[in-house]
């Protein structure tokens, strides 16, 4: 059960899934869920009724899982988590997660920052939309890094929705507040918001990747253009490709046996000097 | 400089508020003057002003630009609700006028004037679907736009296929973020789309037809006319002005997102539209008052970016304007006010 | 003399722009019948609202047996003991009649409604009126006669002190009429006060005791009915001396104009609705339709117009073989139809006197040629001076307009349009005498320049002193064809009366 | 004799017929779908729904409508959850809750009104107001932990079928609310006042009935039921968001309107609303049973089918008129 098609990242991640379980010749039962918890339950519960071997789902918040989940354990079907973890009193109800750590990756983004303006400098800060876990984690991430760099401080911080139309209407308002004058550093909690920014700095006649440093979190291929052309600094990777780690996760799982609790996805860094050559190799 | 653009602006804000008196634009644009007069005292660096590059540049700009999508649709929705219905599926046009639009640039590498045309092309389809629906089969309008807003988005991100689609065509992305006399060019297609409509209303006859069905459908068809016909229409044109505001949205990020583009928007367009003086009921139109409720609407959300209110709880205040902008439109509450000033004086 | 159970002092109520009640007295005596009388927009509907609270009064006092009262809302002043039957039917369209008639105070048992009980009660109730009909069918279905009925039913049912009829009569026939009266004659014997509007000079006679007369809002005075002769209390009324009303100029007595017939339809009809029959109606001529409730006169109406489609039958228009298939269609051939419910089926209630009276001709010039604004002022004026319309001015909301102007702006509608033919259903309902005599002359006078009229009406008198002749319907057949001589009030009772009898129709 | 209206009743039946045509389709199509725990989800699955539509069909049948449901549902659960997080009792956090949301309508109505003010605006401000105050109480999701919920909720009060499959409480909240409001809309004089509100504001005025109370005390009873929804979804998930159920008003707008309520009000049937909502449930079912559709043809179908679903309404309605 799939979270929906919100964002490129959302799509290639499904299609990775599904590239792979044609390669594999297993059935897939997929489910989009249009960004509702509630969606997912019935699609998980209708899974059960269906009686699957396995079920495979990116929860679209943490928490809420715990009624579905020990109907599923009832049913005897084991689950594979990805991408999201859940919040649930007994780990015994999913059998393993793979996935991003969105706090680790707020915290690359914080650090790279650190790195590149040595520590000082003044932030504006463009969150995912409110109450969804990669902008709570991201945020919790960069903010622990900016705890060891007092001279580092978010000065301004809005929700632009994960979106590019957002994210550029809340740069524009940002540059002309008082406070955005003196922006020096934007974290953006994904690359379309990032994208964005950077057409409103550029409207506003600011040389954005110089005038203004730039981080932000995904990969995607447009930050890539976008780096290669020195607008965007830093894009710290998160990789949606993770079709065959999770069916091979799924075939353990199903044939019973023993895999780790916690499997995490290999993913990188990448900044203006890498951005050029890793572009071509881009998937999405 | 600052003090005398403030003084000419609040000196025309004042003309404007004179001419409106006594009719039912007034009240929407007096809850327009005190929010931008709360922003003028609380909200540092709003009312700046300057000439970059060689146009106007400031947050009172920005706010006639970004609400000029929520402008088109909210004239569109007048239209449909003063016939006593609804749109709910504007949004999701948008997102379909934005994603024909931009893949008819990449990938089929049609000129932008094409790309243009088939967006806008696109979009009347999808009124006209709409008005099939609520006309012909005569479904209740909430439901049958409801139809669209769901498929809606779904047509658009298969012409995506649920990518971001980015574009560098520059006519494109001059109507969503080119300069014109110094002002947005968005403004100048406002106020084109404006004029035409009140054009189109109030020198033919259609302003009144759709008044009439608004008031009464039954009514309408008796005295012979021919309300399906305009009902339709209106649907119509409801999606020719979502297609305009979503080749806008894409225009102005160079890139059409199918699931994002106008997302929600069909909300603020009605509170515009409504705002504006307008009945859901059907009845009684009032086009510049969709457009000062689309501003209002506008300014509040910038308002709160500038005032860096949590996105989670800036839907409070969002509320709250909403709540006192059709107060000050009840005569019930301001007979309350004005007996609660003046008992001496009566 | 009795004391007054109900007594107003000095009422004033003031709208936007018109003081419609200004320092009228009034009152309502046990055991007796008081007419209020005056024309259409005196007043006589906001006086009633205003006893009953559904309209707060700027001045004066109210008192009911000696005690003051102010009632806030209309259920304050049934609890007073005042019942109500208001002008236009107020009742709910969805629900059912015996619902409509037990609203607001059903019989509970252990806190549920007592469907069974609500249902005999509305049966009783419609009974004293000698009425039989279905009451689990929904209002809605019912002739708007039936309605009235039903409306008044409602006030009956319960126990009040003052019973208060507004234009009760308005869509009755003279059966149902009379029943209404022998109900009022005898809550009147039981000592109640009722207060009854009408239009109608010989209902007022022949039931009141007491007349009050209202002019622009204020109070001409309270008369005693046998001491005021008819003629008198119509100049009262008007505020001129005035001729004996209406001026019955026969219209029967002139010939029917040579010629092919302007409509002519032949085995026209529709399944369920109409039985097939003929018709034709010339230019410079008034065909009436006769008949009784639900007779099918409306379906006819809505037939011939469009508004419903026929199943069989041909249509000749002007000699020409037509097919009219929507009211759009039948503008294009300058017809006109006025419907008989006005409220829900020709106001557009929140737009101006202007915009009613001009949209018609506005359809038949079609979307792009629009009525400039100077002719549409120009027209309006005409029709506000040449039928009298009352109204603050033409920009006045015609849902703030009395009921007889109402009717008299959507009559200006379609005389706007010039039209062929015109179809009336009901036309003359709430319309006040002097208004009744002009509209009566008008149509003469249209009828003199080669205007066709189908006209319908409940009142055979008024009928037959405008047709030259008469289509008798029952249950929706067509039962007789009367012309000529036989353009009598006698004969066309006769002919909605007779059992089978009828002779067979010729056309 | 018996009480009938068979021209309204003619959509609610309509209705009925496309649902279980629908179900017989996808029990023909697909394995395992006919059965019962498909059926008991069906219930379960969309109970919150179903009580808020409820709720819904109430303020529509009033000539009114109601935009608040989906911020006013996500608003009590993360009430609930945050009470309970902090050592409240969860009945008492429950009643909490439900009286928090009668009042929030309540005053919704009390401003509709006093001051004749549009309800669909005074309900969209309700509708942001409400999902403000819940990112107020906690702007992320919290776990509800209680023995209460656990224990008592989800094992003693479910109905066990078998050992493997029984009908969840929500399943039965939602029964129980359709046929309390349906004897509430049928035998109250309340409920009358109601459908004599929608179908003719002024003339219910004019006859004399409380206009102003049966009003305040619809939109009153549409936030409770609002509320009651949101507690039912806390059992669904043992947990509260202030960011769920976005859209939520207009799935029961939807399910209340195909359940043949009429939108301008006065005319409908509260168990047309459950039918309403189960045909809605039916196509998220089907989707799911064919299980591969991606983000977009998800969208497109479920557009289809509404689209289809609303059609055979309408052509089952007309043919029953005529004949
Ligand atoms: N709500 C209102 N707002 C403004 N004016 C009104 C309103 N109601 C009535 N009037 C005006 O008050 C005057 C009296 O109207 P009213 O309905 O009492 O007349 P009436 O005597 O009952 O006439 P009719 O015989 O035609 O029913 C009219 O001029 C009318 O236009
Ligand atoms: N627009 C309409 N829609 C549905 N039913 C209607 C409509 N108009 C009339 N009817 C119904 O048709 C039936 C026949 O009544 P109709 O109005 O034709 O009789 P009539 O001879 O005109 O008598 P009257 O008008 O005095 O009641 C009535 O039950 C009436 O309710
Ligand atoms: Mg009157
Ligand atoms: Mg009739």
């Amino acid at each position: 059960s799939q979270v929906g098609a919100e964002s490129g990242w959302r799509t290639a991640n499904t299609s990775s899934i599904k590239a792979e379980a044609a390669k594999r010749q297993v059935t897939l039962r997929f489910s989009d869920a249009q960004q509702k918890q509630e969606n997912q339950i019935k699609a998980l519960r209708s899974f059960v009724a269906q009686g699957v071997d396995v079920i495979a789902f990116s929860p679209v918040v943490e928490t809420g899982w715990e009624p579905v989940l020990r109907e599923i354990k009832q049913a005897g079907i084991p689950v594979v988590l990805t991408d999201r973890a859940v919040a649930v009193s007994d780990p015994g109800l999913f059998a393993t997660f793979i996935g991003s750590d969105f706090v680790e990756e707020g915290r690359r983004a914080g650090r790279w920052l650190a790195q590149k303006t040595g520590g000082k400098a003044v932030i504006a800060e463009l969150v995912g939309t409110p109450g969804s876990a990669p902008a709570i984690d991201r945020k919790k991430g960069f903010e622990e890094i900016l705890g060891a760099h007092p001279e580092m401080k978010i000065v301004l911080s809005q929700s632009g929705d994960f979106t590019r139309a957002k994210g550029k209407e809340v740069m524009e308002a940002f540059l002309k507040s008082p406070q955005g004058r003196q922006v020096t550093a934007l974290f953006a909690h994904n690359d379309d918001m990032a994208l964005g920014a950077i057409q409103a700095i550029e409207e506003a006649g600011l040389k954005p990747g110089q005038d203004i440093i730039i981080v932000s979190i995904d990969g995607v291929r447009d930050a890539f253009v976008a780096m290669a052309a020195g607008k965007l600094n830093c894009s710290v990777e998160c990789n949606p490709l993770i079709g065959p780690q999770l069916f091979d996760l799924a075939a353990a799982v199903a044939a019973g046996q023993p895999v780790p609790h916690r499997v995490p996805v290999a993913e990188g860094v990448y900044d203006q000097s890498q951005a050029a050559a890793a572009l071509p190799n881009r998937q999405y | 400089m600052g003090s005398w653009i403030h003084l000419v602006f609040w000196l025309l804000f004042a003309a404007g508020l004179w001419a409106a008196r006594g009719r039912t634009v007034f009240w929407p644009l007096l809850a327009l003057g005190l929010l931008l007069l709360f922003n003028e005292l609380f909200t540092p660096g709003f009312f700046a002003l300057e000439v970059r590059g060689g146009h106007l540049y400031g947050t009172r700009i920005d706010i006639l630009n970004e609400g000029a999508k929520i402008m088109l649709l909210g004239l569109g929705l007048t239209l449909v609700i003063a016939t006593g219905g609804v749109d709910l599926s504007v949004g999701a046009t948008m997102a379909i006028a934005g994603a024909v639009a931009a893949q008819a640039l990449v990938a089929a590498h049609l000129s932008p004037g094409l790309a243009i045309l088939a967006a806008l092309v696109a979009a009347a389809l999808a009124g006209a679907w709409n008005g099939l629906l609520v006309a012909v089969l005569r479904i209740p309008p909430i439901v049958a736009t409801l139809i669209l807003m769901v498929a809606g988005r779904g047509i658009a991100q298969l012409i995506t296929g649920g990518q971001i689609i980015t574009f560098a065509d520059p006519v494109l992305g001059y109507l969503g973020n080119g300069w014109f006399l110094g002002l947005p060019f968005t403004l100048t297609v406002v106020l084109l789309a404006f004029g035409l409509t009140a054009l189109l209303t109030r020198r033919t006859a259609l302003g009144l037809f759709i008044e009439a069905i608004g008031e009464s459908e039954t009514a309408s068809r008796y005295t012979g006319l021919p309300a399906r016909t305009v009902k339709f229409f209106v649907y119509v044109f409801s999606g020719v002005c979502a297609g305009v505001a979503g080749l806008i949205a894409a225009g102005n990020i160079h890139s059409a997102d199918a699931n994002h583009a106008g997302l929600y928007l069909e909300l603020d367009a009605i509170i515009a539209a409504v705002v504006g003086g307008t009945s859901l009921a059907g009845g009684r139109f009032y086009l510049a008052g969709a457009l000062v409720g689309a501003l209002l609407m506008q300014t509040l959300t910038t308002t709160l970016y500038a005032l860096n209110v949590s996105a989670d709880v800036a839907t409070v205040p969002k509320a709250l304007v909403i709540l006192a902008a059709c107060l000050l439109q009840s005569p019930q509450f301001r007979a309350r006010l004005t007996r609660r000033k003046s008992p001496g004086a009566a | 003399m009795s004391l007054p159970v109900l007594e107003a002092r000095g009422i004033t109520k003031r709208f936007a722009g018109v003081t419609a009640l200004d320092g009228v007295d009034f009152n309502a005596r046990a055991g007796e019948v008081h007419a209020l009388m005056g024309e259409n927009g005196a007043g006589k509907s906001t006086l009633i609202k205003v006893l009953t609270g559904a309209y707060a009064r700027d001045e004066g006092t109210v008192r009911v047996g000696g005690e003051p009262i102010a009632p806030r809302c209309t259920g304050d002043a049934e609890a007073a003991g005042i019942a109500t039957v208001y002008q236009e039917v107020n009742l709910i369209p969805d629900l059912s009649v015996a619902e409509n008639i037990g609203l607001g105070r059903q019989p509970l048992r252990w806190g549920c409604i007592h469907w069974r009980a609500v249902r005999d009660r509305a049966r009783r109730a419609l009974a004293r009126l000698g009425l039989t009909l279905d009451v689990d069918q929904p209002l809605s279905t019912c002739s708007i006669a039936v309605q009235q009925l039903v409306a008044v039913a409602r006030a009956l049912d319960v126990s009040a002190r003052v019973l208060i009829l507004d234009e009760p009569t308005s869509s009755l026939d003279e059966r149902e009429v009379g029943e209404l009266f022998a109900v009022i004659r005898r809550l009147r014997a039981d000592g109640m006060a009722i207060v009854l509007v009408t239009h109608f000079l010989d209902q007022v006679y022949a039931i009141s005791d007491r007349i009050t007369v209202l002019r622009n809002g204020r109070l001409v005075g309270e008369f005693a009915a046998a001491d005021l002769p008819r003629l008198e209390l119509v100049s009262h009324m008007l505020g001129r001396p005035c001729d004996e009303l209406p001026a019955a100029g026969r219209a029967a007595a002139s010939l029917p104009p040579p010629g092919a017939p302007l409509l002519a339809v032949r085995d026209f009809g529709r399944k369920n609705v109409l039985r097939p029959l003929d018709l034709h109606v010339h230019a410079g001529e008034v065909l009436g339709l006769a008949g009784l409730l639900g007779s099918g006169r409306t379906e006819l109406a809505r037939l011939l117009f469009g508004i419903d489609r026929p199943d069989c039958g041909e249509m000749k228009v002007a000699g020409h073989l037509t097919k009219i298939r929507s009211p759009g269609a039948s503008l294009r051939l300058r017809f006109g139809f006025t419907p008989e419910d006005r409220k829900t089926q020709a106001l557009l209630p929140n737009l101006s006197v202007r915009e009613n009276l001009i949209v018609a001709l506005q359809v038949r010039r079609g979307l792009w040629r629009r009525v400039p604004r100077a002719e549409q002022d120009q027209l309006t004026a005409r029709f506000i001076q040449a039928l009298g319309i009352k109204a603050s001015g033409p920009e006045q909301a015609i849902k703030h307009l009395s009921g007889g102007n109402q009717q008299k702006v959507l009559l200006a509608r379609w005389l706007a349009t010039e039209p062929r033919l015109l179809i009336l259903d009901e036309p003359t309902r709430g319309i006040d005498v002097g208004a009744q005599a002009d509209l009566e002359r008008l149509l003469a006078e249209l009828r003199a320049q080669g205007l066709a009229l189908i006209f319908i009406s409940s009142e055979i008198s008024e009928l037959v002193r405008n047709s030259q002749r008469i289509i008798v319907l029952r249950d929706h057949a067509k039962v007789a064809e009367l012309a000529g001589g036989e353009v009598e009030e006698s004969t066309v009772m006769r002919a909605i009366a007779d059992e089978g009898g009828a002779p067979p129709p010729h056309g | 004799m018996k009480a009938r209206l068979p021209q309204q009743q003619i959509p609610v039946a309509a209705s009925l017929a496309v649902l279980l045509l629908l179900y017989g389709g996808g029990c023909a199509l697909f394995p395992h779908f006919g059965s019962l725990r498909v059926l008991i989800n069906l219930f379960g699955d969309n109970a919150f729904l179903g009580i808020a539509a409820v709720g819904t069909t109430f303020v529509i049948l009033s000539g009114g409508i109601d935009l608040s449901v989906g911020s006013v549902v996500a608003f009590t659960g993360i009430l609930v959850a945050r009470l309970v997080a902090q050592g409240v009792a969860p009945p008492a956090a429950l009643a909490i809750a439900l009286l928090l949301g009668a009042l929030f309508g309540g005053l919704m109505g009390l401003l509709i009104q006093a001051f004749d003010l549009p309800p669909f605006l005074v309900t969209l401000g309700g509708m942001f107001l409400a999902r403000g105050l819940g990112f107020m109480v906690h702007a992320e999701s919290i776990a509800i932990t209680h023995p209460f919920y656990d224990g008592f909720i989800a094992q003693t009060l479910a109905i066990r079928v078998s050992s493997r499959l029984s009908i969840p409480f929500t399943a039965v909240c939602l029964v129980a609310v359709v046929a309390g409001a349906t004897a509430l809309a049928r035998w109250t004089p309340f409920g009358r006042n109601v459908y004599a509100l929608g179908s003719n504001e002024a003339s219910a005025r004019l006859m004399g009935l409380p206009v102003a109370r049966t009003k305040v005390g619809v939109y009153a009873l549409a936030g409770f039921l609002s509320a009651l929804g949101g507690c039912v979804a806390t059992f669904y998930m043992q947990s509260g968001n202030p960011a769920s159920f976005v859209g939520l008003e207009l799935d029961a707008i939807a399910a209340a309107v195909i359940g043949g309520t009429i939108l301008r009000g006065g005319v409908g049937f509260i168990p047309g609303t459950l039918v309403g909502v189960l045909i809605l449930g039916l196509i998220q079912t089907l989707i799911t049973f064919q299980g591969d559709l991606n983000t977009w043809w998800t969208r497109i179908i479920i557009g289809a089918l509404l689209f289809l679903f609303i059609l055979l309404q309408e052509m089952i309605s007309r043919f029953a008129r005529r004949s």
